[in-house]
Formats: C-alpha cells, structure tokens, sequence
C-alpha cells in the first residue's frame, strides 16, 4: 500500500466484508508463548464464501474467535466496519438449561425478533437443520450431529451479516452434510452474507467456497489462495468439485512436504 | 438535651409522653415491674392519654443499648449495667429513679468445701466479669486474703460463665462452686447438691443490697417529671401489693415469665428464691457506691466518678407524701 | 478394575425389570425414598436411650428421648407454641426474601464490576464472619425495637452469603458459553438474565441454602432483640429454655429447628435436582 | 448490540499497547487492585464521619472513626489484645481444619451413597441452621469446660458448610467426565480422589469459605462458653464491650473481625482464582 | 438360533469378543419416548476392526455407550466376556484440571502402569499423536483437533482389548488424519485390539475396516453389512479403498431412498 493508512482504509471499506491488517496473536505469558497467527492479512469481500483450511492447530479457530471480536491480536487490526458477525463455534455449545426450541428463540430474541414472530421462525429454522419433531428436546438428549444442527439454526437465527463457522458439519453424515450445504448456500444467496466457513474436507471447501485459503502451522499463516469458479448450483458428486478438491489436496500435500 | 430550663419549668412538669416505653427482663427480680404492668397501676398512674409499650430484654447489655438507642425510656435493670450506662455516657444518658429488689445472691460450692480457706486452688464461676456478684466475691476473696485477678489467675481462678452454663458445668463437676443471683442459688443447691457457703446478703448492713433498681433516661426524666412521678407511684403500689399477696404474686410472676419464656421457675424453687429477695423501692444507693468502690479495690475499675446518678426527687416526693423517710444519696 | 476384569459383564434382558418398574412403582419408590431417614432418626434413638440408661448424666441434665418426646407433644398441643413458629417462620421468610433481592442484587453487581469486586469483593465475606450480636446496637440506632431490627440482623447475615453464591457460581460459568452468548448480541443485563444467571443456577441455589442457615441463625439470635410478649418466638424460647437450664425444652425446641431445617433443606433440594436433571446434570450411576 | 452496529469495530495495533504493558506493569498492576477497596474504605469512613458529625446520635453511642481509631491503636499497644487475637485465631484454624476434614468426609459420603443421602443429607441443613449456643449445653456434657468444647461447637457450625459444598460440587461434576473416568477404570476412592474432587473443586472453595464464615461465627459464640484463665480471645472481647456498653472498643473488634475476615477471604479467593484460571475459567472480559 | 441359548452362548463366546443380543434402548419416560435402537443384534469377532456408519442420531454412540456399560439397555443384553473395553468418545471430554501429560498420566495410572514407566509411555503416545510438545499445555490451550488427539492419546493409553471409537478424527485434516489412520491400524494390530470404530467418511471406513455396518434410523437398527477385504496396508488414496468407499456410499443412498 502507498497510500497513507487512513486512505487506504477509507477506500478499501467500500469493497472489503473483513479487513485482517498485519495480526499476530501470541498466547500465554513471555517464557512460554505461542505464536498462533503471525503477521496474518487477509481481505474478504461483501458476499464472498470464503472456505479456510489447514492442518490441525494452525490458527483457524484463533482467526475466527479474533474476526468476532472475541479476542484481541497481539499486534495488528482487524476492521468488520459496522456489520454484525454470527459465529457458529467449533463445539456445538448450547446453553444446557434450555430446550432446543428454547436455544433458537434465545437467538432471536437477543437479534430483536418480536414475540409473535419468533414461533414461526423456530419452526422454519428446525426444519432448515431437519430437526422439525425435536424442539422440545434438551441438549443432552441429542446426539453429536443433532447438537451441530441446532447450533447451526441457532446461528442462522441471528440477524448477521457475517457468519463465521468453524468446522460446522464435521459430525453429519454425507447425506445430512448434503443438505446443510444446500441450505447453507440457499441462506448465503438470499441474505447477501458474506461467510468464512473452516473445513478440513477439501471436498466440502470445493463445493461451497468463491475462493480458499490455506493456512499453514507453527506460527499459523496464511500459505496459498485458490479461486474457485465452478458454477452455482454445485454438487459434492460433480466432477469439477472433485477436480479442485484434489487439486487443493495436492497442494496441502505439497505444503506440507515443503514445510517439514 | 435537657430543655427543662426554669422557665418552663411549671409547663414541663405537667406534660406528659404520648408514650412510654417500659422495659424489665422476664426474671423474677423484676417482680415489681410484672406485677405494676400485669395489675394495670401503670396504666393508671400514667393515664389514659399515655400509651404504655412494655419491652422486654433478656439481659442488661440489651437494655442499655436499647436505652443508648433511643428505643425504651424508663427500664428495670441491674446495678451493673446501670453503672456502666452512667459512666459509658459520662453521665449523660441516664438516671436512677428507684429501687426494685434488694439481695438473693450468694456463694455456692460442691459438698467438702467448709470454709474460705477450702477455695484456694478452687475453680469458682460468676455471671460476668464486673458484675455486682463478682464484684462481691471478689471482694469477699479479698478479705479473706485470697488473691484474683481479673485474667482468672490468683489463689482462686474465677471465670465468667452465664448462669445456665455455670449450672450444667457445676452439674458435671467441672467447677467448684458458683456466686450467682436467685433462682439460681436455690437451684445449684438444690439440681447440683451444693451448699450455700455465703448468703451475701450477710455482708451487708441490715442485710439490704440492691439487685435491681429503675433507671431512665436523662432526657426522659428531665423533660417528664410528672410521667417518673406516675411510673415510681405505680411501683409502690406493686410492692404494696406484693407484701399484701406474696402467693398471689407469686403465681403472678411466674405466669408472666412463662407467657415470654416459655419456661416457669419451678414453684419449689421459687418459694425458696423468693424469701430471698426483698422487694424495695429503696434504691440502697450507698451498696451501689459501695459495690462500685469494691470493683475498684479488686482492680476491676479505674475510678469510678458516680455523682449524679440518681434522681430521686420524684421517689423522695412520693415518699414524703405517703409518710416515710425520705432516701438519701450519701 | 478387576472386579470388572473378572466377572462376564452380562445384563439380563430388562423385559421383566421393566414391567417390575411399571407395576409396583410409586409405593416402592417411595418407600426406597422413606426408609433411610427413618432408619436413621430410629438408631439415633436407639443411642440416646442407651446413653440415658446408663445412667452417665441425671435426667434433668440429659433427659430420655421419651421425656422430650413428651415435652415436644406438650408443646404441639398449645396455640402459642404454634404461634411461636408461625412469628418466627414469617420473620425467616421475610428476613430472606429481603437478603435474596439484596444479596443477588449485590452479588451481579461484584461479579460484573472488576472495579466493585476488588473494592467490596471480600468484604463480603468479611460481613459473614461478623456475630449478629455484633450488629446489636446498630439495630437498635436505625430500627429501634422492631421487626425491621430484627430483618436487618437477619439481613446482615444471610445476604453475603446469597451473594457469594452468585458471585463463585459466575465465575464458574463456562467462558464458551459467554462467548456464544456475547456472539448472539447478549451483553449487561440481558447477558445476566439468559446467560450468567440460568449457568449458574446450581450454585446459586447452594448459595441459598447456605444463605437460608445463616438467616436462620441470625434470627435466633435476633429475635432476643425485641422480646414481645404477646407474640412469642423460637429464638426467644430457646434462648430461655437455655438459660432456665431445661433441658427437655430445649431439645424439643433444637428438634423443631432441626425439622424446619430439614424440610426447607428438602425444598431447596428438590430445586436443585429440577434445576440439574433438567441439563442432565448429576452423580452417574449405574 | 445498536453501539455493535453504529460503531467500526477496529482495534489499533497493540504494537504501543503492549509496550506499555511491559514497561509499567507491576506497579500500575498493584495500583489497580489497591485503589478500589482504599476508595471504598475512604468513601465509608467520609459517611461515618459525616453522621457522627451531624449530632445524630450522642458520641457515646456512635464515636467518631477517629475514636475508634484511637481505641483501635490503643488494643494494638497491648500484648492482651494480640494474645486475643492468636487465641481466636488458633482456635479458628483448628476448628476449621477439623470441620474441613469431617466436612469433606461426610460430604464425600453422602454424595457416593444413595441411602446415605436420603438418610442424613438433609440433616447436614438442619445441623447448618441450628444456633451454636443450642449446642452448649452439650458442649459442655461431652467435654466440659475445655478447648474441646469450643471446637464442638466451631465444627458444628462449620462441617456442615463445608459438606454441602462437597455435596453441591459433586452433583455439579459432568456426566461426561464421570464416564470418561469411569471408561479409563476410576471407581470409588480413586474416582473421587481423581475426578470428582478436582472437578468440584470451585464448589468446595466456596464451600469452604462458607465455612469458615460459620467456624468464625460459632467460635465468637463458643468463646463465651468457655472463659478459659488468663486467655483472652476476640469472642470475650466483643462480648466485654458489649456489656460494658462501650461503643469504641465494640466497633474496634469489629474492625478488627472484618479486617481478618477480609483477609482470610482473599486468600480463599486467590486459591479460587489460581483453580479457575488453570482450567480456563472466569468471567470473560474484553 | 435352534440351541438353548445358554449352549449358544457358551458356543459363541469363544470365537466373540462383543455380543449384542436382541438390544432395545429407549429414552424418557412413558409418553414421550424415543426409541434409540430397536432389536439390535450384533457380533464382533476378536481382532474385528468393525466400522459403524449410518445417519445422524441412528444411536451409533448410544450403541456404543451399551456396550461399555455406560448405560443399561432397556431390552435384551450384551456381553463382553471379561474384556477391558476403552472408549474414546465423540467429545474429547479432557479432564480440564489436569495438563495434555496428566490427562494420559491419570489413564496410565488407572490401568495401573507404575509411576516409573509412565514418563516414556507418556513421551511415546504423544509422538504417537504429533504433539511431542504439548504435554504441559491445558486443555483449554488446545485447538479443536489437538484435544481430539489427546484423547486419542488417553484411550490408547488404557490397556484394553476392545476400543470403542466415536467419530474420533472428525476433526482432524486430512494429512493428520492419515497419520492416524496409521498409528491406529498399527496399535489394532500389534495389541490385537477388537475395534467398533463410529465414523461418518465411507472413504474413512473403508480404509480402516474388515466389516462395515450400516445403521438406520428412526428407530436404530441395522440395516446392512459389508466386508472390505483390501490387503493391508491399505491408503486413503488406493483405488480399492476409493472403490469401496463409493460402494458404501452408494449403499447408504439406496437405503435412504428406500427409506424415505
Ligand atoms: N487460549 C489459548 N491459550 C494458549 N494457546 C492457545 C489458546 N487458544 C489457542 N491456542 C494455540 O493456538 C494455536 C492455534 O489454535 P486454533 O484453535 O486456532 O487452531 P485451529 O486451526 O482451529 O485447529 P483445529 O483445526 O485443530 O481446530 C494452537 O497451537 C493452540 O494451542
Ligand atoms: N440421554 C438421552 N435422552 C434422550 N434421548 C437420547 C439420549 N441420548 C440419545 N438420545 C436419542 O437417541 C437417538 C440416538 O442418539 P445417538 O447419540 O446414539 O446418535 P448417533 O448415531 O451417535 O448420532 P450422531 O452421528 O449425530 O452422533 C437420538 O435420537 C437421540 O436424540
Ligand atoms: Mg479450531
Ligand atoms: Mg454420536
């Protein structure tokens, strides 16, 4: 950038969702520190689906947490402009005193949803996660996969303009998985957001993501960008979904071999 | 405070409280009160335009705080904490107006203890640290040429303990003797096989020494005479009564005390206790002043500055009215 | 573990336990509910009529369970003994609801203010250590003798420890649950109302049992400050039982309490088993 | 969540921040925590001083800081005070210490034994509600007029705190930590040695600072029990200046009281925070 | 079965290491039932590496949690033998108070490994599990994948002879993932180890298994089985694993449409 900072920043907010400038984050106290992102920049636009990847530990979640404002960087910033942000969390994490219909309308009440309205949303938003029968249920009385689900309505009840998700599908089966994309997408369309969405199915990131990125560990950084532009709608079984999904397996791989 | 200056004089001693509040403990040594409440003498010495509160207390350090507070006018209480509330307030907060009861208190120790010289080593309880009985024991320890100290050292150890606990302890034989006031000479004589060493009411002139005496407010007394001059009449007329009717006021009293105890003295005990104590509206100041110059011979008080104290004109009047002799603070 | 490695871990088909469970269901249950504490009260007993046989202590010093018995029945047959426990029931009740309002008020406000917690966080517990006896005269200054001096003791003491249930049971909240909370726009209040308060339910409820003794035991101590003798109470009973040496008395007095703890203790227990069975919460057993 | 939408979110780089946080932060650190509570020390003792200074009430019956202060430093300038001080303070400790062994034993269990806590678990309630002087007159039969009394009647009032916060901890352990446990071969003793101990640990914290409040509670109560020669203690103190109505020495030994309860209270919070900060807990703050 | 049962039993346990007879799990009180699994009978041979897959909340893990007697059916029964049986749960449910190295410590020590020889087993497990330098770490200082592994860790550290695995690398990446895969095959078959593995990637089970089986919902039973009979070793990217994979998946879909 030769622009002074400030220009930049007035000029780039028009065009950029998510702005990450030059962050670190460091945990832990001197002595023991670890570095989990090192001079991370990344720029994601309105409406853009942004798939992350990368191995076990590089940062991903640490990326998020900070992207939401849940966290500080070490050094660095981080600029949503005045949008709201919906995370959907690695752990499914409902509030254990309420049903699951009690969960979702918490959600909405806390957007601002009036009363009347929330009973109609409840119902659309279970069926959207295929959990119509479960309202009534408690967390711990659902299974793995069902706990995500809800903890996907519940994020989709928010009135956000970005969503971030962390590994939301990783305990669904294929066909369950299939249609959360669908739904996922379907949501991403009509509502304009503008989703960062961390996987470790390069399959899943080919058939959801405008563009992935790949992080590499140890300090966590940002290693390649790859476009995808294969036409909407996509399916997991399509050849081309296949094709750049082995394409960026191939280049973990490669990653992986240049970096050990 | 006090805004009885001579002018108003004449007006102040005509006005009385909307009300008074009216403190005793549930003991029978605060029998005058009972039987002035109970027959209703307050009530009509007072007048019908003066609300009586009754308020009872279980012990002295609540009435003088209550008294501190703002919260009773006029209480029963014993010389201890009467002395405490004077000197505490430097003189302020209030006055004694009459007398209650005279003596039932005494020395009681487990069989095989004769004589004083027996005690050395002994373990003896009193109710508190500085109060009229260990005053008195200590002081009777002294001229006997036994030594204490305030610490519970010395020839004879004494120790503080309330008289429930000085009674079960003396039970299970874990002290050597008691100096308490009645019921409970009575009781440790009769529950804990004791002997009655000392009656003090033999260390006494005429045998004569104040347990209880009526106190009130410095404020109270000083802006409604007329009202201390109704309360003091309605406690001669309850000894009045009390000598006429000792079983009926007896019976009177113990009834009294089980409405807020829950609990009576066992009418066995109470005979004995009573005949004991003397029912006096004589505030025998001189064993108070006495008393107050024996804490300070035992080393329980520095000095001891009680000048004041009393204001007995109200008594003195009533007394002068009815004939007798009038009470003199010496 | 070698129990576990040594016998074949074979579960019979339940078809017949559960139809067991489905015939003989309320009256067992209820009887597996009711036999411990009986058995229990039974060989309490059982000691004490022991200890009183052998003669180690007069009877008026330690008198039979029978003569107890007997006062307690007495007692149970007079209005004012009913009285008795209705004033102080109704000073308790009183008493606590005022220290719960006071106290959860006081302990969101420690727990969400560093500034606050640093500067009255201990002092709290400070306040709980402190005899009502002590507050005594403070009473008496602000309430003179009343039955706001006696809520104030009883205040005093319970209110701090309703706080500190609040206060450990926030703390205790699960940071990713505040993350998801404060990620679904709750914050101050609102995040208290869904999040904090509903998360820390358990220990707030323990806080108020514990809260629930101390009010009680201030207000037996309390009750000796405004002694009214139309309205008789339990603290004052049993302050003069105690101080008449009667002994039947007072153990029949420490029976009641012991009772109303008791029941009071069972409510507040079933609430907290609501509370935890509701979030699959409690001891696993098989 | 309208400040969330009006407002950019941007935080600056932390470059300069973090600079700062290294070059001043031991003493600015310390700043932070010391100026709340002086603030509120200042802030109570201006109000003291502002009442008394009114003429509300004659000094006698509320004396100025500055009196108590005086009275204070004049206790501080006697051995008797400090020997007061170390006997309640010993007596505390070992009462605790008792009640933190018997308490923890109960409570561990009545929350293993299923017949055990419907036998006595609500008893641990009642026990909690009953005032230490109703245990004087036993006091006084088992161990007569001795220390071992006072430490009855301590452990009395507190195990029973201190086994509700076990009990209370354990219900609140996971269920999926108690099968992890139970899968990886823990059982009994070792389960609770293991898991539900460490697990409830928070919970057995705050219990034992309820405990202690009541240990400190029935000790200044169980002091006046036993006045043992030539062993002063802050129980018989503050009873002393209660019956000699003497308002400063009072306030001073509450002073005095707060101030080690305080103290005692950090040192249980410091241990709480050290627990929850090695799991990751504590409110979380931006 | 034509033999009395109590013959049939003392025939088969020779030759089973897990038996599900006849298993009917329900949940909840009269009324508002939900049948878990329904009439679920199954045999695991010694030394069986047995994949399980089928739809979210066909009671997978309720299976699971039975046959480690962490729950009672509700009809029928199962039978281990005397078998130790470990279990590595969906959740990785560390123990938060302990550190990455306590958390397998308290493992080894509960197998009752002495305290000398656990510093290497623990040293070796997490090389194992590729956190070499993590033992002093929290929990709560881990990512998402990382805890997945220590639990891993702690479950190998037990010393059983039947491991029950609950999606146990749902959310590692793919690289991490195969290392895994390795490690796993090679301790199931050094130890001699009976596996019930619980997964949602066909490609995954088929990688790993001498038999799938298929579960269905509503309520659980299952529906078919599989053999894979690749040679060992076998990778994720063989064309017989990929072969079989797509088998499986096609499997699953039929089922689904015949279901639905
Ligand atoms: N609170 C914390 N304290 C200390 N270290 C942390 C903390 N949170 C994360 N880390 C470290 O930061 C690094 C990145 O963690 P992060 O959770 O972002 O990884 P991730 O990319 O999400 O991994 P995964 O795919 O396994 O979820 C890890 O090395 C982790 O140990
Ligand atoms: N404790 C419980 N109480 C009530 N219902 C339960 C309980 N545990 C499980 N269930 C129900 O049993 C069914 C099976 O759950 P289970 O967890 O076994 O599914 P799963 O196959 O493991 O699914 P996933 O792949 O999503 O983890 C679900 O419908 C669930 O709601
Ligand atoms: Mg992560
Ligand atoms: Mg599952």
């Amino acid at each position: 950038m030769t622009l002074s900072e400030a220009q930049a920043t007035a000029t780039i907010i028009q065009s950029t969702a998510i702005r990450v400038q030059n962050v670190t984050k460091r945990f832990g106290r001197d002595g023991e520190q670890t570095v989990a992102l090192r001079d991370v920049s990344l720029t994601v636009r309105p409406g853009e689906f942004l798939c992350v990847v990368g191995r076990s530990g590089c940062g991903k979640s640490t990326l998020l947490n900070l992207i939401a404002d849940l966290d500080r960087p070490s050094e660095g910033f981080i600029d949503v402009g005045a949008r709201k942000v919906g995370v959907m969390f690695q752990e499914a994490s409902l509030f254990p005193w309420l049903t699951v219909r009690g969960n979702i309308d918490l959600a909405l009440k806390l957007s601002g949803v009036p009363k009347d309205l929330r009973g109609d949303r409840i119902q659309e938003l279970l069926e959207t996660v295929q959990l119509s029968g479960m309202g009534a249920k408690r967390p711990h009385e659902l299974s793995g996969g069902m706990r995500q689900r809800v903890a996907l309505a519940r994020t989709l009840a928010q009135d956000c303009e970005i969503l971030l998700m962390d590994e939301p599908f990783a305990s669904l089966d294929a066909i369950t998985r299939d249609a959360m994309h669908e739904q996922t997408e379907r949501i991403w369309a009509e509502r304009h957001l503008t989703i960062v969405f961390v996987t470790h199915n390069v399959r899943e990131a080919a058939r959801l993501a405008n563009r992935v990125i790949v992080m590499k560990p140890a300090p966590g950084r940002i290693g390649s960008q790859f476009s995808i532009d294969i036409p909407r709608p996509r399916r997991m079984e399509d050849l081309s979904v296949a094709k750049s999904a082995a394409d960026l397996h191939e280049l973990l791989q490669e990653q992986e071999a240049g970096h050990e | 405070a006090s805004t009885a200056a001579s002018p108003t004089v004449a007006k102040a001693q005509i006005e009385m409280p909307s009300e008074v509040r009216f403190g005793y403990f549930p003991n029978f040594t605060h029998a005058v009160a009972i039987v002035a409440l109970d027959k209703g003498y307050l009530k009509k010495r007072l007048g019908s335009k003066v609300t009586l509160t009754p308020v009872t207390f279980n012990a002295g350090p609540a009435a003088i705080e209550a008294l501190f507070g703002g919260a009773v006018d006029v209480t029963l209480a014993g010389p201890n904490p009467t002395i405490t509330g004077f000197t505490q307030s430097k003189g302020a907060a209030l006055r004694v107006i009459s007398g209650a009861a005279s003596g039932g208190a005494g020395l009681v120790v487990r069989a095989g203890i004769g004589s004083p010289a027996d005690l050395k080593g002994k373990t003896i309880a009193t109710p508190q640290l500085g109060n009229t009985q260990d005053v008195a024991l200590r002081y009777w320890l002294k001229k006997h040429n036994l030594s204490t100290t305030t610490e519970g050292g010395g020839d004879v150890h004494i120790v503080p303990q309330d008289n429930a606990t000085a009674l079960a302890a003396f039970v299970a034989g874990k002290l050597d003797g008691a100096w308490v006031p009645e019921p409970w000479v009575t009781r440790l004589v009769a529950e804990g096989n004791g002997t009655e060493l000392v009656d003090e009411a033999t260390l006494w002139p005429k045998g004569k020494f104040v347990v209880t005496n009526t106190i009130a407010a410095t404020t109270f007394v000083d802006k409604y005479p007329a009202a201390i001059s109704a309360i003091v009449a309605a406690e001669l007329d309850a000894i009045d009564f009390i000598k006429a009717n000792p079983d009926q006021a007896k019976s009177l009293v113990n009834a009294h005390i089980k409405t807020i105890t829950g609990s009576q003295i066992d009418p066995a005990y109470l005979d004995k206790a009573w005949s004991n104590v003397d029912f006096t509206i004589d505030p025998l100041p001189s064993t108070l002043l006495a008393s107050a110059n024996h804490a300070r011979a035992v080393g329980l008080l520095d000095s001891v500055d009680l000048a004041g104290i009393y204001d007995l004109s109200a008594l003195n009047a009533l007394l002068t009215k009815r004939g007798d002799s009038k009470i003199t603070v010496p | 573990m070698s129990e576990h490695a040594i016998r074949p871990r074979k579960r019979a088909t339940a078809g017949t336990e559960r139809g067991a469970q489905l015939a003989v269901p309320r009256g067992k249950r209820l009887w597996d509910r009711a036999w411990p504490p009986l058995l229990a009260v039974i060989i309490a007993l059982l000691i004490w009529q022991i200890v009183v046989l052998s003669g180690w202590r007069p009877e008026y010093v330690l008198p039979a369970p029978l003569t107890v018995g007997q006062t307690l029945v007495g007692q149970l047959g007079e209005p004012k003994f009913w009285l008795a426990v209705a004033t102080t029931l109704n000073r308790a009740l009183v008493g606590f609801a005022i220290s719960v309002l006071l106290g959860s008020a006081i302990g969101i406000a420690v727990s969400r203010s560093r500034v606050l917690r640093s500067a009255i966080g201990s002092l709290i517990t400070g306040l709980q250590t402190m005899p009502s006896i002590a507050w005594f005269p403070l009473a008496i200054l602000l309430f003179g003798l009343s039955e706001q001096a006696i809520a104030f003791v009883v205040v005093l003491g319970a209110a701090p420890s309703i706080a500190n249930g609040v206060v450990s049971g926030v703390d205790d909240v699960s940071p990713q649950l505040q993350r998801v909370a404060q990620v679904l726009g709750a914050k101050g209040m609102s995040m208290y109302r869904h999040v904090m308060i509903p998360a820390a339910l358990p220990s707030y409820v323990a806080g108020l049992k514990q809260g629930w003794a101390f009010a009680w035991r201030s207000l037996m101590a309390g009750e000796l400050l405004v002694i009214i003798a139309s309205r008789p109470s339990l603290g004052v009973q049993l302050q003069f039982f105690r101080e008449f040496a009667n002994a039947p008395g007072l153990l029949a007095i420490m029976l009641v309490i012991l009772l109303i703890g008791v029941l009071v203790d069972s409510i507040f227990s079933s609430l907290a088993n609501g509370v935890r069975s509701r979030r699959g919460m409690g001891v696993v057993r098989l």
